[in-house]
């Protein structure tokens, strides 16, 4: 296989405005942190972001005006530090269209995008407000007549992800949990990989399985120490609460959120503390 | 409302009361944001429900962390574990229907138990977005039990009708500071009040009605034993997090 | 959790006669073998046997009249040894229904299984006869009218799977390709494993992602060293040669079937030459 | 029908041909009982198309394997692998179109490049039932090409009407030990036939209308470099098996 390795900035450079793209890990876990700081540094609009559950990365987005959609079961930074002032404010004013969806329905048009069919789909659902919010059709079970919901393919244009470890081809192994990269790595279009540290990679032919990302499946891998920051890497390092208390408390105003974003993400590349 | 000299701290009467619901040989499933769940599932296991198989969004299963994190994604639930499962795996677990409790919650929640975790005000103008029901609207219909839990209990939280739909389903119970509903048929009912909880208090902390009065139980405070192992299994109290 | 040893013949014996059964592994490698001999020893009859590709457990069941249905994409032994001679007979002479499937639609229905749905649509299958001849139904797109084929879900009632190491919780490693083993895992309302090796288990928290099922999706777990004989077991043993090659000799005709199976099989449990 | 004097042995010759169709980077799988696709494939990755991804039904990726087993899914395919993806994985990577290349086999190949898997005679009562298609009817449809080969060249494997049509789809090309088929619109055309074979052999040996000639190109012989790195892969002649 090729080598694959790029700069975060020339991996970036290929997220068009308007992009789709998917993003890695969970609430504060395993997001990739520099890759989405690297994205407000270059100034993209309009992008829809993909995640079950988000936090840091689609707040700040939504802080610096990147993102129209934001297509997420959840966002907010858990018990810590509570909800999302920044996505709060742009979708409550209506810069930011909240495409709610269950995180079971994020999942569904992922695997409807990877198994290369319309739609996917879901048990569940009854009850609930969001498929007529959404606009989620049932259709009737050609076997029984049952009805069942079924969600349309989610097909991101680019999935970013961070890992602990990759090879200059593109293979990338998770430590811990996986969260929805994998699906995200398959069903998107193109994938960068971030990784805390690339290798020669001889050590993952003795354990495959711990390979979550097949570097056919990557177009870019990207070096990337403390690339999951502010977000944890297990198990390099855990979050970090004091930056994310301060941006939480920063991004209640836009005034506040614009001098923190200045000093901390245009003028710098953060790392860990 | 609560009369601290005559009763339990409510993390740990509603620790307590929440693992009290889960028996020994039940699936439990527990997402994003549950410090009390989490809680609640350990002590279970701890004490009389050993082969109760924990489950939560980290992919864990039957986990058991040196420290418990505030952040229940947090990897460190992951100590110990023998398999790693995926959040798309436990969804589908419950969605063939072999997940047997799930712990939700609601920043609204109505008579029949049903949740708002979308938006306050208009759903396409919200006053305030809230951050989505998570799993809860494929889950609350698949799984075999849910339970609620919700560490406010008052007329903005227990309302005659909510904002917007988030999740119908299979409540079974709801938890909260001033005490337990069971679901009977379609409708919530106290089925005890905490120690130290008058029925007006409670009364006045629902919107929708509710028949509560002197005859209502009481919930067993929490036990020594309870609270002792409540104790070695979180030193750190994070059951008192949800209360910050 | 409990602990969920048992004999061969005890997991066996909650089979009943007409189940559903998946079987692990593929063509010569890491098959049930034991199993399918107990299977054999308890006379089971009207089974119907779901895989993707199968070989000597299918050939071997319908040679024994233990099978009523097969529910497969492809039946054979390969280039080693070819077409599978008793299973052609039995479905020649119409004692054995051939429930043809591609074997991507024998995975669709163990997703729609897994996934608590009826039907799950499956790409491909344009120009075939497969949907006419088993009655896959094509339904509308709700979301763009396009036609997609749906496969009803495939619920086994019991899979059978080996695995080289397993914990008495039920917790299975795999080593090396996993097959159908998982899907049919999780779809199926009963798991039994058998296992090269059972052990405490303690180095599977060292490597979960080599766990390949979780013990809660298990019901019961068997010591079975060899259990997957004739079938190779990586790295423990190879497929049997000599053995199957003989077996296949003694297919084609029932007396010489019977013959075989009265000396190699109801009178002993084979191991590994 | 092959004068093997004039001619490279048909395996050879078979594996060479397969080979060349492959191009550098592109995806590339097959599935079981498939001997020469295994051998071409490492073929084609060792001479000209370095930055092409091998996948094959052990869900190895560009595995480098010690020795070649007769058995296409044997576990000897996994060495060197440095990810594990499962079949589902492959069938999903052609259903959304990012497989270049399946390789694909019949018993009955029609004009069309239709295949039959599946019985010989009427499908309900067959004469004889053949293995089945395994990923075919799936695949045939997505995979952006579908190379056939199949090691008879004759009136019952090449036939005017298949007793049922297992899969049909994206047929670039297939291979026999005749010569080379190409798909022109809905057709095969006889794109070149191998050395030492005449146009009436082919013709008679095909069912269908086949237009040979005088002027049908003749299939470029292996070349030396072409058989050294075949005998380097494959030292034990793993690429007869099929022709036992």
């Amino acid at each position: 296989m090729g080598d694959k390795r790029a700069t975060l900035a020339e991996a970036m450079a290929t997220v068009p405005d308007g992009a789709r793209i998917a993003l890695g890990g969970n609430t504060l876990h395993r997001g990739p942190g520099a890759a989405v700081h690297e994205i407000v540094r270059q100034a993209k609009r309009g992008l829809e972001i993909v995640k079950t559950a988000g936090a840091y990365d689609v707040d700040l987005l939504c802080a610096t005006g990147c993102v129209a959609v934001v297509s997420a079961g959840f966002v907010g930074y858990e018990t810590p530090f509570g909800m999302a002032p920044a996505y709060r404010k742009a979708v409550e004013s209506g810069v930011v269209e909240a495409r709610e969806h269950a995180c079971a329905t994020v999942i569904a048009g992922l695997r409807a995008a990877i198994q290369g069919v319309p739609f996917m789909p879901v048990a569940g659902l009854q009850g609930s407000d969001l498929p007529a919010a959404r606009g989620f059709r049932a259709v009737a079970d050609p076997y029984s007549d049952a009805q069942v919901y079924v969600v349309p393919a989610l097909i991101p244009d680019v999935a970013i992800l961070h890992v602990q470890e990759a090879d200059s081809a593109g293979n990338g192994r998770i430590l811990g949990t996986r969260f929805e990269d994998v699906l995200m790595a398959q069903a998107a279009r193109r994938v960068v990989l971030t990784a805390e540290r690339i290798t020669d990679g001889a050590a993952f032919a003795e354990a495959p399985e711990s390979v979550a990302i097949p570097g056919f499946l990557v177009d870019a891998v990207v070096s990337a120490p403390g690339g999951a920051w502010p977000f944890s890497c297990t198990p390099h390092y855990g979050y970090d609460a004091p930056y994310l208390a301060s941006w939480v408390a920063a991004a209640a105003e836009p005034a506040t959120a614009r001098d923190f974003i200045a000093s901390h993400i245009l003028t710098s590349t953060p790392v860990p503390a | 409302m609560i009369d601290s000299a005559a009763s339990p701290a409510p993390w740990d009467m509603m620790a307590v009361a929440m693992a009290r619901l889960l028996n020994s040989g039940e699936t439990v499933f527990h997402g994003v944001a549950s410090p009390l769940p989490m809680v609640a599932t350990l002590l279970a296991k701890h004490l009389h429900a050993p082969d109760l198989t924990y489950l939560n969004i980290t992919g864990a299963v039957d986990a058991e962390p040196e420290r418990l994190p505030v952040s229940t994604v947090d990897p460190a639930l992951l100590h110990g574990t023998r398999a790693l499962v995926t959040l798309a795996d436990l969804f589908d677990l419950s969605a063939r229907g072999k997940l047997d409790v799930a712990f939700l919650s609601g920043v609204q929640i109505d008579a029949e138990g049903r949740i708002n975790l979308s938006a306050i005000g208009p759903y396409d103008h919200p006053a305030v977005r809230l951050p989505g029901g998570a799993g809860s609207a494929m889950l609350m219909p698949t799984a075999r039990r849910v339970i609620l839990w919700r560490t406010k209990h008052d007329r903005r939280t227990f309302v005659e009708r909510l904002d917007f739909v988030t999740a119908a389903g299979n409540v079974d119970r709801v938890v909260t500071p001033l005490g337990i509903f069971a679901r009977r048929g379609s409708r919530l009912e106290v089925e005890s009040m905490h120690p130290g909880v008058t029925p007006a208090a409670f009364r006045d902390a629902t919107e929708f009605p509710v028949a509560v009065g002197l005859d209502t139980p009481v919930t067993l405070p929490p036990t020594v034993e309870e609270l002792t192992v409540l104790r070695a299994i979180d030193p750190d109290g994070v059951v008192r997090s949800e209360f910050a």
